[in-house]
């Protein structure tokens, strides 16, 4: 079968401005962060996301300018920060278009794309503004065909009238990306913990790039297929990418790093600190290897390392933090 | 009024935990609602199943997560997989019994707000996360609880935007909007509990806290609220302080 | 947590004289066949059977007069033989009623089921006439509330009009047995190989008995709960049942019985060669030990055993078989 | 006529194989499609996928199946789950390129039956095992493979049942019932090997098997079937049937 390993700029080189584009993770954990530092140093522009619960990856990719519309259901890293900083400026100032969804219409969106059909049916949302009222305009709907012609659709179920149901648009991006845990040359993945929507973003897009912790062997994954979500074809692109995900955990792997995220909250509350992050981390260093640097490289790293009976590191301190 | 033994966090963790019940499937979401399950767990709801959104079953917590996507949450769990599983065979399914939920403003029937500020919602004064899971969580599950900081502002007499129905406009008006079952049970702030009339579904003062009066939790809400059945909070045990401070929370992630 | 451990027996005696009911497995692996011989050894009397693609599970008991109703795809053990030789028959002779779905379809159905919705979507049926003809009739329909109003409903997608969607009816029913590899005393199940249905038809029932090759510790189970499919808590009853397939394949356990199948659908042809297989091996027997003696004991069930290395049996004679 | 060095299954087999491309995604049933798929992949199509409806994708097989649901096609296989992912990821979202189909009547339109024999299907002459999943694949395939026997009454007008739609009633009848895309390809029947006009989509005989004549299977056929083009059925060759009989099907559990 064909190698599909690429280098990480190559992948992010396939990524043009004005892109539709989803990324893998859920708020704190595999997001596949050193495409997104890649994406900024490249100065990607007008972006188009699709996401259910992102963190600090949609935030930077905001924050740094690289995008013009998303839909999604939230924008925070929970308990790190209730609020994306840069999200919420953006917004507040205008910047940037976006639809609000929920968690679930969100999956259902995706999954919809995955599965072929043009909507899912779901029962949440009725009586919410989140599908009483939207922000994009008509006009913009119409403008761009990649946001659906309508945020959403109610109907009675055919098999019991006065049942009501809400359609949910489905999701078809150009690019997905995914930072899983392994991933062997010819494209078969293995996901370890949650899964969140990976699955479906991959299954929805045109392009998946994944970016893994380890490269390892098809023949290897495929003694145990329960194990892989999903089919090898679905995949593209492989890039071998260790502590991709970094400030965010990979189960198993290593925990999110604290103080790299107390530091990017507290900076992105503000312009020039905001812009000081982003040359200190991403613009100003090469590449990833120059990231692992910046943020200390081995020694910062070795403490974020997971303990193999947990998956995460049990010992790490979380609230009162070292300078 | 005496210096309490317990922080206010301590007592709000308390009387969330006392809203869920043995064997309940409850769906918990990062803070307090974590702090409120986890205690619940070890102590008088010992059968009870927490599940996080972003995919997991039956979570025996050694550790605090940070966030439902936290690898912590992995730990012990009878089932892992993703949000749309958890989405759709427990909540849709009506299989949860019990969500958490919060919000930057709250109203009189109950439906909260997480989404913006202002009249417009296309150009916000003040733009929060949005829903996450709280729409879902507010419409499928059996029934939820509320966590809220108590200030005038934050429970006015409509949100400005329903990011989670409630009781809607009250009466049969959730049922009317196609929610076959759920809607809020209990209201958990930083003054008392709220709960709901059964007809209305308007909400009432069923108790304030430790060192304050109805009418002083009435004077911090932005509608009328029934005061007559209102009684003091019950106050942690000893033993639940304990399983907070020590096994819950010892590395003082949400306990203040 | 509570012990779901009940006996066979037990199990069996849990689904009453028309029971609606989904067994798990596809044609030739893991049908809970103990559980069906119990229920034919009890004369269980007009079930209403759900499936996609059931094998000699339900030509059994569509043979010994157990089942009123069925909704199926497809009944037939495959290259064992192409048409269950007793469904076949009680069609023909109007001894059965049935409505004729798609694989697709009915898994959409236990899908929409399991989902909480009253239907799925799919763009198959089109054109054909599973969509167009119905076997049971309205008043068949109505007379039962288990079963749809509607066999399905086409409908115009919303957001492309013109886009024509099938929507088949969820399923729910009042049992579903599935046979495991291993489950734990408390309800956690693991499945290995392809998983079928079966979780889909555990989520659409109201009562689950697994029926399982082994018990093993809930703590084990947990420790890979990416391999968990189902919510203990779906899960009412479980019963200890090695063999408990036999004669289909279990994937790690054992493969399918070659010797047993040719048997059973020679004798299946002929009314009373069918009664004297249903007298030998199961109703003139008193449990599933007695079965397992009869179908030859642990000389035949040895032959059987998977090869770890494979999962079945790489040396099974499965055509020129000895007498 | 000579005596062949090959049988009829394998021929058939042969025929089948030559429809798979290299590369390509295929839904593989039990029988003629698992000999065909296996020799593709072993000859002239190394890189070709072969689905199986009960839940794998990728499998490398080792040993011929008995069925879909066979614990042998886990062998080698690159993801298992169970039908609802195959046929969603796979088949309705229009990722498998070519999938066979079989059944007891085919039309001049390559619609098939395997339900029911017999005018009114609720009270069937004969009745068969039913779709399982062929009418989803005669959907949503991006082109299907027809394998048959090949005799009059099999070959009929029209079928008593639409089981798998093919082109319907010809022309763009197909996309009209709302179908977007697929439709049978080819015909590979125990006489020849069939395919359909681009424009009308009725069937054509492309080829007869040798010691055969193009009259000979319209003879046989309950259609008036075009014989224009109809050449003799390119022979396996010897690299081909030593790949169908030593790696295939050593055990001959489908050859004879």
């Amino acid at each position: 079968m064909p190698d599909k390993l690429i280098s990480l700029p190559a992948a992010a080189a396939l990524i043009p401005d004005g892109a539709s584009l989803s990324l893998g993770g859920f708020t704190t954990q595999r997001h596949p962060m050193a495409l997104v530092y890649e994406l900024i140093r490249r100065r990607r522009r007008d972006l188009y996301l699709f996401g259910h619960s992102p963190g600090g990856d949609w935030d930077m990719l905001i924050g740094a300018g690289c995008v013009k519309r998303v839909e999604l259901a939230y924008e925070a890293d929970e308990a790190f920060n209730t609020v994306g900083p840069r999200w919420r400026r953006a917004v507040e100032r205008g910047q940037i278009e976006w639809e609000d969804y929920s968690n679930f219409a969100m999956v259902s969106r995706f999954t919809a794309g995955a599965l072929g059909l043009p909507f899912m049916p779901i029962r949440s949302l009725l009586g919410s503004d989140v599908l009483a009222r939207e922000a994009l305009t008509p006009e913009q709907r119409a403008a761009d065909p990649r946001t659906p012609a309508k945020k959403a659709a109610v109907i009675e179920s055919p098999f019991n009238p006065g049942e009501r149901l809400v359609l949910v648009p489905a999701i078809h991006t150009e690019f997905a990306v995914l930072h899983v845990q392994k991933a062997s040359p010819q494209g078969t993945i293995r996901l370890e913990g949650q899964t969140f929507a990976d699955v479906q973003q991959a299954l929805c897009a045109e392009v998946v790039i994944v970016t893994a912790e380890e490269i390892v062997d098809d023949a290897e994954l495929r003694r145990e297929p329960e194990r892989n979500p999903l089919p090898y074809f679905a995949v593209q692109h492989v890039c071998h990418v260790p502590w991709g995900a970094h400030p965010y955990a990979v189960f198993n792997y290593y925990d999110y790093d604290p103080r790299q995220l107390k530091l990017y909250h507290e900076s992105a509350e503000d312009e020039a600190a905001y812009a000081a992050y982003l040359e200190q981390f991403i613009s100003g260093v090469r590449d990833h290897a120059g990231y692992l640097a910046a943020v200390g490289g081995a020694a910062r790293l070795e403490g974020l390392r997971a303990d193999p009976a947990y998956g995460y590191r049990p010992d790490l301190k979380r609230r009162r933090l070292d300078p | 009024m005496t210096t309490p033994a317990f922080s206010l966090t301590e007592l709000m963790a308390v009387a969330a935990a006392r809203e869920i019940a043995d064997g309940e499937v409850v769906f918990a979401g990062t803070g307090l609602p974590m702090l409120a399950s986890m205690l619940a767990q070890r102590a008088h709801a010992p059968q009870c199943c927490l599940i996080f959104e972003a995919g997991t079953a039956a979570s025996q917590l050694a550790h605090l997560p940070m966030s439902v996507g936290d690898p912590r949450v992995m730990r012990g769990a009878a089932m892992a997989a993703g949000l749309f599983e958890v989405f759709s065979y427990g909540l849709q399914a009506g299989r949860v019994d019990v969500g958490f939920l919060s919000g930057a403003q709250v109203d009189r029937f109950g439906n909260i707000n997480s989404t913006a500020i202002g009249a417009d919602p296309r150009r916000p004064k003040v733009r929060f996360s949005g829903s996450g899971g709280a729409c879902d969580i507010a419409c499928l599950a059996r029934r939820t609880v509320i966590i809220a900081r108590h200030e005038k502002r934050r429970f006015p007499e409509q949100v400005d935007y329903i990011t989670s129905p409630g009781w809607l406009r009250g009466g049969a008006s959730r049922q009317a909007a196609g929610l076959r079952w759920g809607g809020p049970a209990a209201v958990v702030t930083t003054l008392g509990v709220m709960r709901f009339r059964p007809d209305t579904h308007a909400m009432y003062l069923a108790s304030f806290h430790p060192g304050l009066t109805a009418p002083a939790v009435a004077a911090e809400t932005g509608f009328a609220l029934d005061l007559d059945e209102a009684v003091e909070t019950p106050v942690p045990t000893a033993e639940e302080l304990r399983i907070l401070r020590d096994v819950v929370d010892p590395e003082r992630v949400f306990l203040q």
